[in-house]
């Protein structure tokens, strides 16, 4: 969409919002470039649901373990301090509420804090889950990184999901190229504009009702 | 003298009945016991139920299985391969075989819980979405879970990274995935290593799977080898 | 008793019934004993539930590591091939049907395969469960060891338990200084006498109805 | 720079409050926090709930927090202690403390439970016994299981062999015990060690409890020093 964020400037974007020591996980896709965002010198602990905490930079390709990926099956690095464990125990941290923050890409997000993330159609020829459900409730917050709209122009932040959920009323916070927007019992309050977008431009890509920034 | 080690795969493999609720380890191609899921097609076992976190890939393990039409139902939560459709993608278009969706965490609980002794547990997971229809609900501390129930397997295919002749077994990296909860919730437990070692050679603090969940142990050459 | 087994006799009467290769739980007191007497190159994997597999002989005293003991709080030793584990991952392994046998002290047994064996009274001062109701419903067979009368003289083996239950219809097979008795669908078949032991002398310090040993 | 170390058990044990919840890992004499158990006198909470597997032994830990008062309510599975009268005995006969028996094994899996969000599950321990007694049933498969629910924490006291500045742990043999499950299991983990090591010190494979479970970590000299 004109004028909005390149996807490496999103996830730098949300990427500065995280504090130091925080636990994450990462869903696949955009999300997963969040850890290449992170402020240096900042700590930063990433959690992959198979089995991985302390997730480091991506290897160069001759330094690839073969052992070693995350949740999307791309190689990874382990930092010094790094653990492996199995996947119930792995799902235990998850459903526990032992991450301080999951985020994950979403089709669409309702103004009432449902995401619906997993599929597009319950006719799907294979529909796959994977860890999102339990990551969507799991964490003690969920922020969702998704372009604002479709390809086709179509707004992904919406009055009712007309996807099948992931799960209702969980999504905290939205990072889009246009704006980061917090999910408040109010309702949908832009918290920030990217550079050189206005309220009335997200507004008009948007399908819900948004509140603007409260300074 | 206790010694679980057995000399190839088909004897590994020997028992397994028509019909059998299968567990395999592995997350995406890391920790596969490709070797005795192909040893499968030899072994001749038909109409399986098999449980994994995805439904194969490629072209190797589970993919060649499900190919050999020897599954009629698949219990996972990520049936989609990687790029194109997969073996299973086309078996399922075509009506050949069932499919049970069940998030991640839940199938790794009910796994768990089936080695355990815990028959049937309450989670918030999938609460208000489709894997919550049909399927009991309870309020608890004023919030809403589902319950699920145990699921053990027949037999369970694990690798490991070393094993010993008392079925003690460690797992490397990210390795471990499904292969110790697995372990545990099969009646027949039968593991691959590339590194069979000498009994008090395991730290037992580092011991991740005790022998007692483990039946028979195989060595097989090499990852690679397993999975040619 | 007169003419009966002593404790170690007992226990090495038990002990020759393990076979090869099982997994055993034995519980505080006179069970413990039993591991001492597991013929020669006879390999059985003993269980402590405070998370510890694969236990070997008592230390000498100079080698007691302060770190390893067993359920009953007593310095042991750990074989190769011996494995330590946490408390629910233990009793996973005992609730799951993982063990091959458990063998408990107890109170009373009834003739259909009640055992009382944590307290004589529920008006106890301090009333101590431990892990007694875990090992009595999960292993896959629980034999009892125990002194076929109390230091009165009263049958311990009765028609119905007066003290409070540890499990319902768990007993397997018990086995005292007198006889060993098998729980069965028909009822407490004797299935070995001790030397110089005659049927009529056990049902006669037996409260319940016995069937002879069938040949 | 994520430093979970503190300098005093004063520090550690900052914020527990009157009425809190705490779990005591422990099983006999191995394992027991008792720098950190021993310092709740001096931090001055009261009115504590305790859960733990024993009910003190001797005169140190527990036992000296008991003698102190400052507990109102003990969970545990076996209260006895060894030879004699415990100080727990002598305040249970005096009306002057209360008692929840849970058998040991519904216990490590009711602190498992809490941590791994499992609100409540079912097992076939108790089942026909006075813990039965007032307890919700249900037939599952032709077998009755009891509901159980989970009990969690508002601060674990928590003894490790080695700890880094994550909080990642290892366990000395049956040291091991109750403590990775209640670590879990608690809004706040606070861990005694007499290892404090360097971040990367610690085999990934051998951590037995991540980082992410732990808040605070405090070296002590010796456990013998600890338990002074």
């Amino acid at each position: 969409m004109s004028g909005g964020l390149s996807r490496a400037e999103m996830a730098a974007w949300l990427a500065r919002d995280i504090p130091e020591g925080w636990y994450v996980n990462l869903g696949i896709g955009l999300p997963t470039i969040v850890a290449d965002h992170v402020p240096a010198g900042r700590e930063v602990v990433f959690h992959s649901e198979n089995g991985v905490l302390g997730i480091g930079p991506a290897p160069a390709p001759e330094q690839v373990d073969p052992w070693l990926i995350n949740a999307g099956k791309q190689p990874v690095t382990l930092l010094p301090g790094g653990s492996y464990f199995h996947h119930a125990d792995s799902f235990a941290m998850i459903r526990g509420g032992h991450l301080d923050l999951c985020v994950l890409g979403a089709f669409q997000v309702a103004d009432n804090g449902d995401i619906a993330n997993w599929t597009t159609s319950l006719s799907d020829t294979a529909p796959a889950i994977g860890g999102a459900m339990d990551l969507a409730i799991g964490a003690r917050r969920l922020w969702v990184l998704m372009e604002h709209t479709t390809r086709q122009g179509l707004p992904r932040i919406v009055r009712r999901c007309s996807y099948p959920l992931t799960a209702p009323g969980v999504v905290r916070r939205i990072y889009t190229d246009l704006a980061v927007i917090d999910v408040t019992a109010e309702g949908l309050r832009v918290r920030d504009l990217a550079p050189g977008i206005d309220f009335a431009t997200v507004q008009a890509r948007t399908d819900a009702t948004l509140l603007p920034v409260s300074r | 003298m206790i010694d679980k080690t057995v000399h190839s795969v088909a004897e590994a493999l020997d028992g397994i009945a028509d019909g059998a609720v299968v567990l395999l380890g592995g997350f995406g191609a890391v920790g596969q016991a490709n070797a005795l899921v192909e040893g499968l097609i030899a072994q001749g076992a038909r109409d399986l139920t098999i449980v994994a976190n995805n439904a194969g890939a490629g072209k190797i393990g589970l993919a060649r299985l499900l190919a050999a039409g020897r599954v009629r139902r698949v219990v996972c939560s990520f049936p989609r391969g990687g790029a194109g459709a997969s073996v299973f993608e086309e078996l399922y278009k075509a009506g050949k075989v069932e499919l049970e969706i069940v998030p991640q965490g839940t199938l790794a609980e009910r796994l768990r819980a089936a080695g355990a002794g815990i028959p049937a547990f309450y989670t918030p997971t999938g609460v208000g979405t489709v894997i919550a229809e049909g399927r009991e609900t309870r309020e608890i501390g004023g919030r809403t879970y589902l319950l699920e129930y145990a699921l053990p397997g027949d037999a369970a295919l694990i690798e490991a990274w070393q094993a010993d002749r008392w079925g003690n077994l460690t797992y490397r990296a990210s390795g471990r995935n499904f292969n110790p909860v697995m372990a545990t919730a099969a009646r027949l437990t039968i593991v691959q290593t590339t590194h069979l070692v000498e009994l008090g050679v395991l730290a037992p603090e580092a011991i991740v799977t005790p022998g007692i969940f483990v039946d028979r142990v195989v060595r097989v050459a090499t990852p690679a080898d397993a999975q040619a």
